[in-house]
């Protein structure tokens, strides 16, 4: 055969650059290339311009300043004082823990509804579309009003325990009070000796681990089943209990009462916080109960006929096979409501919970007039978190899939 | 062959099933349906689809309910006590048209999971078990893995394997062969004439009519809801007495 | 009988056992109410409970409810009423009553004009009809069309002849692209393409010099103190050389490209068409409809854009940012499976940062920031911020659903199309768009009521919607201050019959997809 | 200019709080009405000649600044408070005082609370982004007393809380305290602590930078205050602008000199603006004075004349 | 049958291809392929799976890029130039063994789509056209329903019709048959034979031998990437030279 010129080796055309698909590509690109830097010359362009004419600046020194204002849940210490920049680290950990408790408890009762969904009991079946319904088609934003108005108008006011003839009284023997400004909650004071007790703790919650593991060995090794629920709840509490008696009860708990205006003393849980994280689980929950149903239809009924043809009862079927094949169905979009929770927490706004939007993105912005400085920064922070849990959701999707052929 | 399995079918009865009835909500799905069981025997049933097979399987296992009549597998009423339930699924294996062998689990720990909780024979006495019916069904190499990595012939056998991992005195197979490609559809029948030879008591729905010459005792044909004709293969296929067998046996024979 | 089975094997059923009945216990009421409330005793509790929390339920709203006054003209007078009536709770609908405009229109929207509002509404549903039921005729679509232009009529008002023109010059300019890509013949397309060609490429090369020129002026105001500000200052200069070095090449190949897509005519008429769009909304529009306009004037009160709120609001935002996001979706999520990694690259980046964020951090841009990104003089109010800022945002989900329908459609299609010979352009349109568009109609509502729902976060930005509206005018005001439950289950009572009717639907056509899909 | 672009738009666009009563307010038919409002409608009667040429935009806290800013509004008038840093920092211009305030307490009387000091531990209902809420923060500093912020949007939903006893203060400028108590069911149940605690001179502001429309705002609000000290009220307003003895009168009214050119108005620019409420003390008393439900004595709001703070340089 | 139709071969070269080689990443799929198609020709290509047989066809379509050597169609170089591939694509028509209608659109909108869109037909014309070669292949009732009202057997014959409408003078076929049941594979094939009788130039990568001996030219025989064998039927069914041919051959003729 003759051999013939190697077909690449034509000499360049300038319509090569439209008409060849080696070099197509490359034009497209270079000029969306163009049109990007096009854009972004516009774009700041404008901003300098605009900047230039309110006689601003784009600077971030503010993060510096003095705050001066007061903010009324603080996870770090936090007084006007303080830098604009530490007010927002501040914003940035009451976020992360309104989202967090927001994830857990979306999480349960989500999980609950979700598998009541499917239950067999006709009332609670429908209750629970109900709930799911009802929830899921109204705006987050109005359950969050809802919700906290009705903490603030149902809940009593501290005044309210007052006087001769409270009209209102406090629950557990006096220990927590439920008012409309948040709930007050006994809380643990380390005497002398308190180590201690938390070391027996910590020790009793390491010897369920290991009792639990025990009795599973007996199960693999002997085949005899030691029930574990009552022994670990025993565990859990006995020997603190007993540790406490003693030692002359070196961990005391600082009850709430109410002294001046409010209640004094223990815990509080603002109203704000108890709103928000409320609203936000209740929502979410919604969306989460349709997860799991689907989670749990999507695993077919043969599997647990095949599971029940081997004699399993329907306990240890959910246990062994239902759930573990479901949790790979929900846990993915399980992930991305956890994060429709961190970015709908943003909403905090509407009822003055002090998160990131309300520190940073509220009174500083207000305060300082940084308005473009706050906002990036406000992105930003919610894109690292956004994008840290999708990172750990892609390393657990991966390492949960099924094995394929 | 048919010979010598007819020597094994002892006098004691296994299932014996008396007057059953089955209605799915209005619909009448059994109708008076009397069988019984020796044990050893090797019954299969075929009828057309939608005449109440599966169903007449489910109900030996208790996977669904009957409404009437009495159904006794090896000396145990089968009635609504969980116990007697338990103790009838613990007797039973079951292998079903689509093996739903459990995805998440390997091959071994899909053999070794009922015995464990439900048996609880420790995990090492259960995976020697596991294995050897493994080894049975030929495919002790795959073990450690998946079902999801198998052909459709090999989850069928782990799935045989698996029910025999629970020691069962009786199996049902629900067309296990229905949904396999040709070439793998004798793998799964070797496996189930092995197990025939060796005397275990088997109710097989399945349209291999070749299987049921080589193996069954007795063949039994359903239609409507109903035992319309059983006999011995034999006589079953060449001589079919009731007219709709005869029909059907002209339907799926003349393939 | 059943030991005759085994001595003799035979046996032949002569006669049909008749269907019979199920036994009592196993049909009727009885039987449904012991298998579905009282199957076993952890059934039966959880009845019992469900049923105590039913009834309780009913017990505090009842009353509530049924005692609600409808008539009166504050709270106070409410409260009066309910107190000599002896009633101990009930309602203030009455609050509904007093500022059922507010609540659905805004308060600003002129109230001889709700029919207006109203019959865009229902024009909508007929609009919306054929996109998502197949079996409607397609010839409704020219209706859907059309519907935009009417819709905006209806609600903004002003002249007629203004969106009607609008339509007129867009169908001129797709008939000049008709009339260049196929109607005439090619030699004179080839002067025209030359002529488009030299403009384009001078335009575009000015552009870009004028672009260069601009980015030196950003640089050089970014300065170069500081930490970040240095790498941004020299990233601008890259930039700026980049856009000078290249603007005369760029404008030569771009004016030969134009001119050497004579033949096909495929990228002039483009040009063409956009470049006579252009000229046309800038110097035919207004004089055309004004014309137009002062020969029969067809006009409607005009209603500015600031003065939409309540309910209203919500199903503007609503319609409008998910109609605009559609196109924008679509073009992302083809960027995104493009095989250019420049272009996918920019889409990723987009539709991640965008799902990363909340939405009111984007509607916070909109509020403050987007005023410094434009031009000094352009003038865009607050719900055309909005506007942007929301569409961006439900674009990037959008793209995300169409991506996942993109995705579905077997390569076979691709190729297909390949070997027809159709181009990137007519397979996507012809081929990919309509069956990908197909498979994401669900996941597109879903988007979409996320989206209407969120619509409430422009109450944060001060904006009257409805909720805007509660918490702003109607618990502002003397007679409605502390009234809550009456106006926040009103709003959420809205909210639900929209959204809950709208997932009916979408999950009706998921199982219609799942059922008929051929 | 600014000027320009409200001429061709031919309606001012103005901040104003989403709802504070007596100052600025949408009725039961959905117009303003308040004693910022009147701000607003006469310098839209100075410029365009007609005080309903307003469009009038409902801020919050949060948004007033940015709203002004960014050109969505041309005039903020806002209960806003001058400060150093509003004015030079945030580049704002504010073009005068049209009342004189000071931060208060609001407490229920049950309480038996006699004074700020008193208040130890409380909890605070505080407007976000506001002046009150740096004060605030200082004064409890200062008196090293604690106290527990409840940071809200809005004045209507401080009020709620406050209501609802989910705050046992709540503090603002007196003005707005005095004017949101009016609106309670039973105003008397609520007492204003003696202490203020800080100056809020409150004004209208314009952006930074457009000298002229700063003038026209200002000039406009000192006509309203001019006219009060020589007597030009609505009633009179008319017979006046026939021309009058007083020069100054006469320059105000435009039938002398070149003010209103000056500024690049009418000449009758400020009869226009005092025709739409009348002059600074009409448009007090009708909005929060003594005789509203408001109740507001004028106090340092009253005429330099009189011993108060309200005195306007003079049109010359 | 096999003479009239070698008359039809002009002297003209449809396909000439010349030492092309072809990589997937690091797998050397197609190795020095030379191949020279007259005008008229009709070639059957076979061989086992994984042989490289479809990606031949395929990059003859440019619907795969080659790396070395040259393939020119009808006279037009197949380079990257996409003026070329857009002149070669409406020269050639391809048939897919999974057909790839387009099921949002009628049969007869398949059939118009690419006339009018890209040779820009009017589209009444196009339908004509689109009718005359549904006829052809037998199916003009069914313009108006969606492929996934047809058979397998309809479809793969729109399939043909679809690309006969745009008039190729090539036409590749890719296993029409494999995807079909039996009856449906003879409506398909006597719709090809047909096609080659009018002297249509067709390369068809299929197993179906009768269909070979019947109407081919010449068989080329592909194994690991290169062409082993070529021949005329007869020769290659009676006599193959290459051992691989031959076992090749004998297994698929022993079925
Ligand atoms: N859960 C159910 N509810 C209602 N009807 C059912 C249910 N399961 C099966 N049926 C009906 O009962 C009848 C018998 O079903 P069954 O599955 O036992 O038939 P089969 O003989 O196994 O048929 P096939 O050969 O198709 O498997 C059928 O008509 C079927 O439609
Ligand atoms: N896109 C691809 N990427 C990598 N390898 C591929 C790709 N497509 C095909 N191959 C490999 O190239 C080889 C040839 O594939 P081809 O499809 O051409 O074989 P074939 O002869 O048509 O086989 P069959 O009869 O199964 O269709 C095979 O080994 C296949 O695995
Ligand atoms: N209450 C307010 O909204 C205004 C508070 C105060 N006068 C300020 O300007 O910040
Ligand atoms: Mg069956
Ligand atoms: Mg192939």
């Amino acid at each position: 055969m003759t051999t013939l010129a190697d077909p690449h080796k034509e000499s360049f055309r300038l319509s090569m650059l439209l008409n060849d698909t080696r070099y197509r590509s490359l034009t497209f690109q270079f000029i969306a290339l163009v049109a990007i830097i096009a854009t972004m010359a516009f774009i700041g362009g404008n901003l300098v311009r605009n900047l230039a004419e309110a006689g601003l600046n784009i600077s971030y020194d503010f993060l510096g300043a003095q705050a001066g204002y007061d903010i009324n849940q603080r996870p770090i210490s936090y007084d006007s004082q303080d830098t604009h920049g530490r007010a927002a680290m501040v914003g940035l950990l009451n976020t992360l823990i309104v989202a967090f408790l927001g994830c857990i408890t979306a999480t349960i009762i989500g999980v609950v509804a979700g598998v009541l969904r499917l239950s067999p009991n006709w009332l609670v079946r429908k209750i629970m579309a109900f709930y799911v319904e009802i929830f899921r088609n109204v705006p987050v934003l109005i359950w969050i009003l809802i919700i906290f108005s009705i903490m603030i108008n149902a809940a009593p006011a501290p005044n309210a325990f007052r006087g001769d003839e409270p009209t209102a009284s406090m629950w557990l023997f006096d220990s927590i009070a439920v008012t409309n400004r948040g709930v007050y909650l006994p809380k643990p004071v380390w005497g002398a000796g308190s180590l201690l007790v938390v070391g027996v703790f910590i020790a009793s919650i390491i010897g369920i681990f290991l009792f639990r593991r025990y009795a599973r060995k007996q199960l693999f090794d002997h085949g005899k089943l030691i029930p574990t629920f009552w022994p670990s709840v025993a565990l859990f509490f006995i020997p603190v209990i007993l540790a406490q008696l003693v030692l002359g009860t070196p961990v005391s708990l600082e009850y709430p009462a109410l002294k001046g205006f409010n209640f004094r003393g223990g815990i509080t849980i603002l109203g704000s916080l108890i709103a928000l994280w409320f609203a936000l689980s209740i929502y979410t929950g919604a969306f989460i109960a349709e997860n799991v149903r689907a989670g749990i239809l999507a695993v077919s009924k043969g599997q647990t006929e095949a599971a029940g043809a081997l004699g399993l009862r329907p306990g240890r079927i959910m246990n062994l096979v239902v759930l573990p094949q479901a949790l790979r169905v929900i846990i993915p979009p399980l992930i991305s409501q956890y994060l429709n929770i961190t970015k709908n927490s943003s909403l905090a706004i509407a009822v003055g919970y002090m998160d990131l939007t309300g520190t940073l993105g509220g009174i500083t912005l207000l305060q300082t007039g940084r308005a473009i400085e706050s906002v990036l920064l406000l992105m930003l922070f919610y894109l690292i978190i956004s994008l840290s849990i999708s990172f750990f959701m892609n390393i657990y999707n991966n390492t949960m899939k099924l094995q394929e052929r | 062959m048919n010979q010598t399995s007819q020597m094994t079918v002892s006098d004691e009865v296994a299932i014996e099933i008396t007057n059953m009835n089955k209605w799915y909500g209005t619909f009448h799905v059994l109708r008076d349906i009397d069988l019984t069981v020796q044990r050893g025997e090797r019954i299969v049933i075929c009828g057309p689809s939608g005449s109440g097979k599966s169903t007449l399987i489910r109900c030996i296992n208790a996977l669904e309910e009957h409404q009437k009549g009495k159904i006794v597998v090896d000396g145990t009423v089968l009635s609504s006590d969980l116990k007697n339930i338990d103790k009838i699924r613990s007797e039973v294996g079951m292998c079903f048209q689509h093996f739903n062998l459990f995805p998440h689990l390997t091959i071994l720990e899909n053999c070794t999971l009922a015995p464990i909780w439900v048996r609880k024979t420790p995990k090492k006495e259960a995976e020697e078990t596991a294995m050897h019916f493994l080894e049975k069904v030929k495919i002790p190499e795959q073990a450690d893995k998946y079902p999801g990595q198998l052909s459709g012939g090999q989850q069928q056998r782990v799935a045989i394997a698996r029910s025999l991992c629970m020691r069962p005195r009786i199996m049902l197979f629900d067309e296990p062969t229905s949904a396999l490609d040709p070439e793998m559809i004798k793998e799964v029948l070797d496996t189930m004439i092995e197990l025939a030879e060796e005397g275990m008591t088997m109710l097989c729905v399945t349209h291999e009519m070749g299987f049921a010459r080589q193996v069954a005792n007795r063949v039994i044909f359903m239609d409507a809801g109903q035992i319309v004709e059983q006999n011995e293969p034999e006589e079953f296929f060449n001589n079919p007495k009731s007219e709709r067998t005869q029909l059907f046996l002209s339907q799926i024979l003349g393939h | 009988m059943s030991d005759t089975h085994a001595q003799t094997v035979a046996f032949v059923r002569e006669t049909e056992i008749p269907q019979s009945p199920p036994p009592a216990l196993e049909a009727g009421a009885v039987k449904w109410v012991r298998e579905n409330l009282f199957s076993g005793i952890f059934n039966t509790v959880l009845t019992l409970l469900a049923l105590y929390v039913v009834v309780r339920f009913a017990i505090f709203v009842f009353p509530w409810f049924y005692n609600g006054v409808w008539e009166a003209s504050s709270r106070k007078e409410c409260l009066d009423i309910l107190r000599e009536a002896g009633k101990g709770t009930g309602a203030c609908f009455a609050v509904l009553v007093d500022r059922w405009d507010h609540l659905v229109f805004g308060f600003k929207y002129p109230q001889d004009g709700y029919w207006r509002i109203l019959l865009a509404f229902l024009l909508l549903i007929v609009a919306a009809g054929p996109a998502l039921f197949s079996s409607l005729p397609r010839r409704m679509l020219l209706f859907t069309a059309f519907y935009p232009f009417l819709a905006f009529w209806l609600v903004w008002g002003g002249s007629l002849w203004l969106p009607l023109t609008i339509l007129g010059l867009i169908i001129a300019t797709m008939l000049v692209f008709r009339l260049i890509s196929s109607q005439i013949p090619v030699n004179i397309r080839q002067i025209v393409s030359g002529v488009i060609g030299v403009i384009c490429g001078a335009g575009l090369a000015y552009l870009l010099f004028i672009g260069a020129q601009e980015l030196v002026f950003i640089a050089n105001s970014v300065g170069t103190e500081g930490m970040i500000a240095p790498i941004a200052y020299g990233v601008f200069w890259i930039m700026a050389i980049f856009a000078f070095v290249f603007c005369v090449p760029m404008g030569i190949f771009v004016g030969y490209a134009i001119y050497n897509s004579y033949e096909d005519g495929g990228l002039v008429s483009i040009v063409a068409s956009l470049l006579f769009g252009y000229l046309a909304f800038v110097y035919l529009l207004s004089p055309i409809w004004m014309a137009l306009n002062s020969i029969i004037p067809i006009e409607l009160q005009a209603v500015a854009s600031r003065d939409m709120g309540g309910f209203m609001l919500n199903m503007l935002l609503g319609t409008i940012c998910v109609s605009l996001s559609i196109p924008l979706g679509i073009l992302l999520a083809l960027g995104r499976q493009s095989p250019m990694p420049l272009i996918k690259g920019v889409c990723v980046v987009f539709i991640e940062f965008i799902r990363g964020v909340p939405l009111i951090t984007l509607l916070f841009v909109a509020n403050v920031m987007l005023a410094y990104f434009l031009p000094p003089e352009s003038n865009f109010d607050l719900i055309l911020r909005v506007i942007i800022m929301i569409t961006l945002f439900s674009s990037a989900y959008i793209a995300e659903v169409i991506r996942g329908g993109l995705a579905a459609l077997p390569k076979g299609q691709y190729e297909a199309a390949d070997s027809l010979g159709l181009d990137y352009g007519q397979a996507t349109r012809l081929i990919i768009l309509p069956q990908a568009l197909k498979i994401s109609i669900p996941g597109i509502v879903n988007v979409a009521v996320g989206l209407f729902k969120d619509t409430t976060l422009v109450s944060i930005i001060s904006m009257f919607d409805l909720v805007g509206m509660i918490r702003g005018p109607i618990q502002n005001s003397t007679e409605w201050t502390s009234v809550y439950w009456e106006v926040y289950g009103f709003g959420a009572m809205l909210f639900f019959v929209v959204c809950y009717s709208i997932s009916q639907y979408s999950q009706w056509l998921e199982r219609q997809l799942n059922t008929s899909h051929h | 200019a600014t000027l320009d672009e409200v001429k061709a738009r031919g309606k001012l666009n103005c901040g104003v709080t989403t709802g504070v009563p007596g100052f600025a307010e949408p009725d039961a038919s959905g117009v303003w009405q308040g004693f910022d409002v009147a701000v607003c409608r006469a310098v839209a009667a100075a410029v365009l000649g007609d005080g309903n040429a307003v469009e009038f935009v409902p801020t919050t806290g949060k948004t007033r600044f940015t709203a002004l800013a960014s050109g969505e509004i041309d005039l903020l008038a806002r209960n806003t408070t001058w400060t150093f840093s509003r004015d030079v920092d945030l580049k704002f211009e504010f073009i005068g005082v049209n009342y004189y305030d000071g931060q208060g307490f609001m407490v229920p009387k049950e309480l038996g609370v006699a004074s700020a000091k008193d208040l130890d531990g409380a909890t605070v209902c505080i407007q976000t982004g506001t002046t009150t809420e740096l004060n605030l923060a200082d004064f409890f500093r200062a008196n090293s007393i604690s106290y527990e912020p409840v940071p809200i949007e809005t004045g209507a939903e401080a009020v709620q809380q406050y209501i609802a006893g989910a705050c046992d203060v709540y503090t603002t400028d007196a003005s707005a305290l005095a004017a949101q108590r009016a609106n309670f069911e039973d105003p008397s149940a609520h007492v204003l602590l003696p202490e203020i605690i800080s100056k809020e001179p409150l004004g209208p502001l314009v952006r930074h930078g457009d000298n002229e429309w700063a003038d026209i705002s200002r000039w406009t609000l000192n006509a309203l205050i001019a006219a009060e000290e020589l007597g030009v009220t609505s009633v009179n307003l008319e017979e006046l602008s026939a021309g009058t003895e007083n020069p100054e009168i006469n320059r105000l009214l435009g039938t002398e000199g070149e003010l209103g050119s000056m500024l690049g108005l009418d000449a009758g620019w400020a009869k226009a603006a005092l025709g739409v409420a009348g002059n600074y003390g009409e448009i007090f008393e009708q909005n929060i004075g003594a005789a509203t439900p408001i109740g507001l004595a004028r106090g340092l709001n009253a005429q330099w004349t009189d011993g108060g703070l309200i005195y306007s340089p003079p049109f010359r």
